[in-house]
């Protein structure tokens, strides 16, 4: 594969697809929940009502450069992480520019919006936003193990690092699927996909944000559009990537969304009904449970 | 005849060594080191005896051709004479020593004299 | 040439003659002395050029006329007159030493100097049993009287001590010399050797005759008399206690070994080792400066007399061996003991003083490496020749005990010699005068000439004659220029030292070269910093690089091992350079001397005594030993990677370096480890023992390291520590991949050496610029410096972007390649370890920016300037380097990617323009920076076009509980960072290495104090000490005859 | 207690050392042949009738040197350790009382028969037993007789020190004429070996037996005096 100028408003218009998909999932999500607690919940265009009210907010400051600059590291680590990945098999157009790097480049580039988050977050000085990330990269390390080494399991499987190649080998039934032929990969995959979905229990990182004065207040008017935008794109980037190695994939939009909402509702649910842990419990659980299937996973491929 | 003069000259030896090792008089031990020294000596005396032999000197008695069978051997006797001097040589130097110490401390017991050590 | 007995004539005439002399006329009686000393020392020193080039035979000297045996004769050959020339000059210099007490003392004192100079060369040249005697007792008189010139009172207690000793010496070896005689008839030592001995108590006569001889050299543990003169008598004299009449006494035991026969060898070896290690053990807990180089005297002596035993299997190498070690101690020692004049104070760390005149720091520099046995000195060579013979002959105990005995030599050398740089100096701790300096300096000059010499008899390699140690040697000279005016030649050097050296560099090598001495100039140029002369800074470092550009160079195991020394040695006084790195430095020294021994054993082994050894013959060694060349030379590599176990010495000594220092001995040092690591495992391959393959144990012990060195790093409060155990998280990376032993793998590993590098140094002038700034490498007490430091803000994010292996910088390379090596290995377990270590390496990167550079700016930070600008200008280079290598990685990695095919045979990747593909994946690096810069171009300009407006906030421009903050303290969250993580994990902190070398030093250290409480102090228990001594030895003596 | 315990024990065990010697000591039945070459060629190489002394020296003469050397250093370190502990000056032998006129008259009656009886052994050593030690060692004797009898008595050091130099000197000098004119260092072919047995014969060795004389009783005699003036007052 290589770069033709065809490709970018292919990818433009996936991007697109993904935003509005995601602003209105998202908010399908968080109406459920909602209605799971007994609440009316949000209307579901609520999302686009933030974004426009946030670009449109006129009262806005800036802390320094890498305050500034955090929001873009964020959003651009979100739409990079869909362009890095094919985001349906067999499509002629919605492959991005996948040809850049397979499935390490996006592992290693999902790092990218965090860390320049945590670092703009970090200069607007307050103690709260460094608490989050201190908070948030403590869990994550844990977390993100077995999702390292289911990934390496179904490497080792598949004999390829390259998401469509890994894709095209789950063609051609159900029972193609990594789910059915790795299932102890893809079950410590999920540890991972839950534990870094921001949802309880594995949420505490956002609590400081919730004290109505943390870092989301700090950041407002258009960084906070941004951060929305990435909010809602990049779990669907990350579910992308589980989907496509774990799940078959998808060859329509259809199944794309389908897929998409219910791998998305994993941690939503298990959201809504479990409390809290805290980081030192999510670390203990993850390396208690996570660790161990994860091991099993790449030892009995 | 040699194997008595050894023996006498080494339990002269382990006299003076066991008494150099066992006062703790500076001049004692001097002493008892000089009754050692002596052991030594008749040792060196000792192994250079042939029986029924005389002294190494050419003279009437001792024709230069018959001397390889009338003397005894020489060349331990010029070595005591080397030995004597040097043992006294360090007799003097001890006691000369000893004298130093006392000067020091008025005492002298050498368990005393233990300014250096570990 | 004059007759040698001239020697003996002049001291004994110039003695007789001085008491003809005016008494009043001191001045003249002791320049008459010295004169006579002069002659002696001309007429020997003559004798070895002589003998040596080939000018002069062996002489054979009759006395009285009369051919041996029946008159006594002597015998000058190359040994006894590199001997004589020995004690003259030391005897020479030591009068000078002692010219104050010989002054006051007069012609009496000066006679019994000449005497006892006289007597030491009569005991090398004679060959007659009972004139050794004669020539013994001499000495001991002339050294009881000499003691006496020491102002010390207690000497005169040490002076009897002594004379009790030779009582019991002189009884032993009188019944010893007249039984030999009566056994053999002669009391020729050639004609003994030639007579069958028929009596049977002659092997009792030779056993007393070489006991006494050895209580002469004063063996552990029956030696407290010698030590109390070596703390008590004047220095002068102790330098010609130690150096001149140890070496002959030495030289007197070799006599009478030989004709003693081979089976009385293991006896002195087991004696010698036995003094070696026991009285290095119990030198550990020494405090006075005198005793302690008393303890290490009779270490010395022991070493040799091992070495004497040892002579059977060493054949034509004896001699150069013995001859090294004893002239390597006696130079040495008996400078350190000229230079214990200078200094007012008596415990070691008096020895502070020294510090205020530089080139005493390098006379005890010299010293301490001549005892050790470092190149460029004959200790040296020695050391590598007699480990050699010793594997060659199966003796492998001995040589581990030797090693043994030089490690715990050098614990307390290179402690005292860390005391002199690092400890307050108190005022007017130094009595410096012209003539004790100049002596000192002889001495050096004498040690520098000696490792010459060596060298070139060495044959095979000359230290000194290689251009790098060359350099070394011009910047020792150069010290008095400006330190900016060194820096430009340094970094001149080393460029013009690459590129002379390039073009013959297969592309692995040439990596390694890139980063060692181009890359050594780049962190030069940071350098330019310092002001004034910044005394011993450049001789260090270009010994470093100097030992860097010859491991190189190297072809021969010998040449490698040498440049390996020269690089531990410079890159030691480079770490001890630190404000507070004297305990760090020296535990550098220990791991990294350790280290150096367990390669020399493994070189041994592997070459089975052949010399020279072509390094790439290495993988020739016989099957069976390989595992076991294998493991010696892992470690020793490992102990420089600072693998997990081995590590110890390393966050302290790359934390407390000075800011330029750091990113050398981190970034370029460490590297040499894994030079040596790819070489071995290059001729070795996989290796296994006991069924366990070797490979997998580096594996093992790579990603412990890779994940334990970053589960410490995120704990750390200090930045460089942080830096430091980050390191060696990184090089557990390297040496993972260099296990892996696959394509892939290695060329991980040479990313490695890349990345590291540039990162390490990068981030390490970063923080040194902070540092410099901020007076603290402590992160909470700092914050918000990005506005003020915003050329050192963007270094380290470039730097932990790149280390984190977020793409698109170039660590992503590696981890991408990282992912397709391990797929080929068919390892599992380990990977865990280092799938984890990945995101551990985040955090500890993420809390070196955000508590240094984010939150809350201090008050006494409000007014900090940028980092110096020649701090920042190598690494904006950097910086430079990385955006430009993680585009382009193929300038650097394809060559070596075909090089490494070579060796494997195979070639997994695929390049094909800018593009990477390997068996399972690709790579494109350069669509994914244009990606990511399109992306984030966009991404600001929407954020631009909508917040170009926004209003700049001040600091305090929050709201925190409630509240707006005033005090940055309380509101920068820095401290304990990952506080959740310790809760969780803090358990692998556990200093459990820590603990136990802790333990090994303290147990060590423990048995020292207790066994020094021997040493009571009574003069008469050391004489039972002797005596029982001798009955003991008797009883294995005897024993191993039955 | 227990040190005499454990030096007994070592001493004894030491002992059982010599106990091997001795038991197993057997006396030569000819001379060796060390012993016998220096009694075949007593007349033709040194020319000395008393072998012993031929034997000290001039076979073993770099022996005898250092021997000779011994006394030097023991009297020059003996001045050493003492002139650092010397009485003053003015309190120097008060504590004597002085002795009687008897001892003093037989003192000087006695000294030059001392000091002849000396002179002789030292001059036919190499004919008699006796030699240049044994005779030093008498003349010392005088020297002490007269300390003994005159304890206030003082003697010059600067001329004992004075002989014992020029002859310690000259004892090297006749070693290394040795070395030039004759077969090597210390050779007593440097004079005619003369007629056997005759006073002066041997070559060199009565000459170096005087200087040996000389110089030990010079020495014998320095070490007494040092040793005499630390008598305490």
């Amino acid at each position: 594969m290589t770069f033709e100028w065809i490709q970018v408003p292919y990818a433009l218009a996936t991007l697109f697809i993904i935003l509005n998909y995601g602003m209105l999932m998202t908010a399908v999500v968080r109406k459920l929940a909602a209605r799971v607690g007994g609440r009316p919940g949000i209307p579901v265009w609520q999302n686009y009502i933030d974004l426009v009210k946030n670009f449109a907010l006129r009262s806005k400051i800036n802390h320094g450069v890498m305050y500034y600059l955090g929001p873009v590291f964020r959003l651009t680590g979100g739409i990079g992480l869909i362009l890095f990945v094919p985001t349906i098999y067999g499509s002629s157009w919605a492959q991005n520019f996948s040809f850049s790097g397979d499935l390490i480049l996006a592992l290693y580039f999902i790092f990218f919006g965090t860390l320049g988050m945590a670092l703009g977050a970090g200069e607007s000085g307050h103690p709260h936003s460094a608490i989050g990330v201190s908070r948030g990269l403590a869990q994550v390390t844990a977390a993100e193990l077995p999702m390292a080494l289911a990934v390496f399991a179904i490497a080792l499987q598949y004999q390829t690092l390259s998401i469509t190649g890994i894709v095209e080998a789950q063609q051609g039934g159900l029972f193609h699927w990594t789910l059915f032929t790795n299932p102890l990969a893809v079950f410590a995959a999920m540890f991972a996909y839950v534990g870094t979905m921001m949802r309880s229990p594995f949420d505490v990182v956002l609590a400081p944000q919730e004290i109505p004065i943390g870092p989301p207040t700090e950041y407002h008017s258009a960084y906070l559009a941004l951060m929305q935008t990435n909010r809602v794109i990049f779990p669907i980037a990350k579910t992308i990537i589980y989907m496509n190695i774990f799940f078959g994939g998808a060859t329509t939009w259809a199944e794309f969304a389908v897929k998409v909402f219910l791998l998305y509702m994993i941690p939503a649910v298990i959201g809504v009904v479990h409390p809290r842990f805290r980081v030192e419990q999510s670390i203990r659980f993850f390396l208690k449970w996570g660790l161990p299937v994860g091991i099993l996973a790449i030892l009995t491929v | 005849m040699a194997q008595i003069a050894l023996a006498t000259g080494f339990v002269l030896i382990l006299a003076g060594l066991y008494g150099a090792l066992t006062n703790r008089d500076i001049l004692r031990m001097i002493v008892a080191f000089t009754i050692a020294d002596t052991g030594v000596n008749i040792v060196l005396v000792a192994v250079g005896y042939l029986p029924g032999r005389t002294a190494p000197i050419l003279d009437a008695a001792v024709p230069v051709a018959e001397a390889g069978q009338r003397i005894i051997d020489p060349v331990p006797q010029a070595l005591v004479l080397t030995a004597i001097v040097i043992g006294l040589g360090i007799t003097a130097l001890m006691l000369a020593y000893a004298y130093r110490l006392f000067r020091l401390r008025h005492s002298l017991d050498i368990s005393t004299f233990t300014e250096l050590k570990w | 040439m004059v007759s040698p007995v001239l020697i003996l004539a002049i001291g004994l005439g110039t003695a007789f003659a001085l008491g003809l002399l005016s008494q009043a006329r001191k001045s003249f009686l002791f320049l008459v002395t010295l004169a006579a000393l002069a002659l002696m020392a001309a007429i020997s020193l003559g004798w070895v050029v002589a003998l040596a080039t080939g000018a002069a035979m062996t002489a054979e000297i009759h006395t009285a006329g009369v051919a041996p045996p029946f008159a006594i004769n002597l015998r000058v050959g190359l040994a006894e007159a590199a001997l004589l020339a020995t004690i003259s000059l030391a005897g020479l210099f030591s009068a000078l030493s002692m010219r104050e007490p010989l002054l006051r003392l007069g012609r009496g004192a000066m006679a019994v100097l000449l005497v006892l100079v006289m007597a030491i060369s009569g005991l090398v040249m004679t060959r007659d049993l009972f004139n050794l005697f004669v020539f013994i007792e001499l000495i001991a008189i002339a050294t009881a009287g000499v003691v006496l010139l020491s102002q010390d009172q207690r000497a005169i207690c040490a002076g009897f001590k002594y004379l009790v000793v030779s009582q019991i010496i002189a009884i032993l070896m009188l019944i010893g010399i007249i039984f030999t005689y009566h056994a053999t008839g002669s009391l020729n030592i050639d004609d003994i050797v030639a007579t069958p001995v028929a009596f049977h108590g002659a092997a009792l006569a030779i056993f007393l005759l070489l006991i006494a001889l050895v209580v002469e050299l004063k063996p552990f543990p029956a030696n407290g008399w010698a030590l109390d003169i070596y703390t008590s008598a004047h220095p002068g004299f102790s330098a010609l206690f130690s150096a001149a009449t140890g070496s002959a006494a030495l030289f007197a035991v070799d006599k009478v070994a030989t004709y003693a026969g081979d089976a009385w060898l293991p006896l002195l070896t087991g004696i010698g080792l036995l003094s070696f290690v026991g009285s290095n053990i119990v030198a550990l807990r020494q405090e006075n400066d005198r005793r302690l180089l008393g303890y290490s005297s009779v270490g010395q002596l022991g070493l040799v007399l091992a070495v004497i035993g040892q002579r059977d299997v060493l054949g034509d190498a004896y001699l150069y061996i013995a001859g090294g070690l004893i002239l390597s101690h006696a130079v040495a020692k008996a400078g350190l003991f000229w230079m214990s004049a200078i200094v007012r104070g008596r415990t070691l760390t008096d020895w502070a003083a020294i510090r205020a005149r530089a080139p005493m720091v390098l006379a005890f520099a010299t010293f301490i490496a001549m005892l050790v046995g470092l190149p460029p000195f004959p200790g040296f060579y020695a050391k590598w020749d007699l480990a050699q013979a010793l594997v060659a002959a199966g003796r492998l105990p001995i040589l581990s005990l030797i090693l043994l005995g030089v490690l715990i030599e050098s614990a307390y050398l290179f402690r005292w010699f860390g005391y002199a740089i690092k400890r307050e100096a108190v005022e007017k701790g130094l009595l410096a005068n012209t003539v004790d300096c100049g002596i000192t300096l002889a001495a050096v000059a004498g040690g520098w000439a000696l490792g010459w010499i060596w060298g070139v008899a060495h044959g095979e390699f000359n230290v000194l004659a290689t251009l790098p140690v060359l350099a070394v040697v011009a910047f020792l000279l150069l010290e008095p220029l400006p330190a900016k005016v060194k820096n430009v030649l340094a970094i001149a050097a080393l460029l013009g030292w690459f590129a002379m050296v390039v073009g013959g560099y297969d592309p692995m090598r040439l990596i390694f070269a890139a980063v060692m001495i181009p890359g050594g100039a780049v962190i030069l140029i940071a350098s330019f910093t310092e002001t004034g002369r910044r005394i011993g800074f450049y001789p260090s470092a270009m010994a470093m690089y100097a030992g860097l550009a010859l491991l190189l160079e190297a072809t021969t195991f010998f040449e490698f091992f040498a440049a390996w020394e020269i690089m531990t040695l410079g890159s030691y006084f480079l770490i001890l350079r630190g404000r507070m790195s004297e305990p760090h430095a020296l535990s550098y020294m220990l791991f990294s001397l350790g280290g150096a021994f367990a390669l020399l054993a493994g070189f041994a082994i592997a070459s089975g005594g052949v010399q020279p050894f072509p390094l790439d013959q290495l993988g020739t060694v016989a099957a069976d030993l390989a595992p076991y060349v294998f493991v010696l030379l892992a470690v020793g590599f490992m102990t420089k990677t600072a693998a997990m176990g081995l590590h110890i010495w390393l966050p302290g000594a790359h934390a407390e370096a000075e800011t330029d220092v750091s990113p050398m001995v981190s970034g370029i040092l460490l590297k040499a480890g894994l030079f040596g690591l790819f070489l071995m495992l290059m001729q070795l391959g996989r290796q296994s023992l006991w069924g366990v393959d070797l490979t997998y144990v580096l594996v093992w012990i790579g990603a412990i390291s890779a994940f334990l060195g970053a589960v410490l790093a995120i704990f750390q409060e200090d930045a460089k520590r942080l830096l430091a155990y980050s390191s060696i998280s990184q090089m557990g990376y390297a040496l993972f991949g260099i296990a892996l032993m696959n394509h892939l793998g290695w060329l991980m590993a040479m990313m490695f050496v890349i990345n590291h590098y540039v990162y390490k140094s990068m981030l390490f002038l970063a923080v040194g610029g902070v540092y410099k700034r901020t007076h603290t490498k402590l992160m909470y007490k700092m914050g918000g410096l990005i506005t003020l430091m915003p050329f050192t803000f963007v270094s380290v994010l470039v730097g932990i972007i790149a280390m984190s292996g977020v793409p698109p910088l170039s660590g992503f390379g590696g981890r991408w390649i990282f992912y397709n090596a391990i797929m080929d290995a068919g390892l599992r377990l380990p990977l865990i370890l280092i799938f984890m270590a990945g995101p551990i390496g985040f955090l500890y990167l993420f809390r070196l920016i955000h508590t240094i550079f984010l939150g809350q700016l201090k008050d006494p930070h409000r007014k900090l300037k940028e980092a110096p600008a020649w701090l920042v200008a190598p690494q904006m280079i950097f910086v430079a380097f990385l955006i430009g290598f993680a585009v382009l990685p193929g300038m650097a990695l394809q060559k070596v990617d075909g090089y490494i095919g070579s060796i494997f045979g195979d070639q997994p990747l695929v390049w094909s323009g800018r593009a990477i593909a390997s068996e399972f994946g690709y790579w494109n690096p350069v669509a994914i920076m244009v990606v990511i810069i399109v992306v984030f171009v966009s991404v600001f300009l929407i954020l631009l076009a909508k917040n170009h407006d926004a209003q700049k906030v001040k600091q305090f421009n929050i709201v925190f509980s409630a509240e707006r903050p005033y005090r940055p303290e309380t509101t920068h969250f820095a401290w304990n960072f990952f506080a959740p993580y310790r809760k969780a994990m803090g358990f692998l902190e556990t200093p459990v290495v820590s603990t136990f070398w802790g333990g090994v030093t303290d147990g060590i250290n423990g048995v020292g104090d207790f066994t020094r409480r021997f040493y009571n102090g009574n003069g008469q228990s050391y004489a039972i000490h002797v005596v029982l001594f001798v009955v003991a030895v008797y009883l294995i003596a005897m024993g191993g005859v039955a | 207690m227990i040190r005499h315990v454990v030096v007994a024990l070592l001493v004894a065990l030491l002992g059982i050392a010599f106990w091997t010697l001795t038991a197993g000591y057997l006396p030569d039945a000819e001379l060796n042949r060390t012993a016998a070459y220096y009694a075949a060629h007593a007349q033709d190489e040194v020319g000395a009738p008393n072998i012993v002394t031929g034997i000290i020296v001039t076979w073993r003469g770099l022996d005898t040197l250092g021997e000779v050397t011994v006394l030097f250093l023991t009297s020059a370190v003996i001045a050493l350790v003492l002139t650092q502990s010397k009485t003053p000056a003015g309190a120097t032998g008060a504590g004597f009382l002085p002795s009687g006129e008897l001892l003093t008259t037989g003192t000087r009656m006695i000294v030059p028969l001392i000091v002849l009886l000396g002179a002789y052994v030292i001059m036919n050593g190499h004919l008699t037993p006796g030699g240049g030690f044994q005779g030093g060692a008498i003349l010392a004797s005088g020297a002490l007789l007269t300390l003994l009898a005159e304890p206030t008595r003082r003697f010059g050091h600067s001329v004992i020190a004075r002989v014992e130099s020029a002859s310690g000197l000259t004892y090297v000098l006749v070693g290394l004429a040795g070395m030039m004119i004759a077969g090597g260092f210390l050779d007593n072919g440097i004079l005619p070996l003369g007629r056997f047995g005759a006073m002066l014969s041997a070559g060199a060795i009565p000459l170096i037996s005087v200087l040996i004389g000389l110089k030990v009783g010079a020495e014998f005699s320095s070490i007494l005096e040092s040793l005499h003036e630390t008598e305490d007052a």
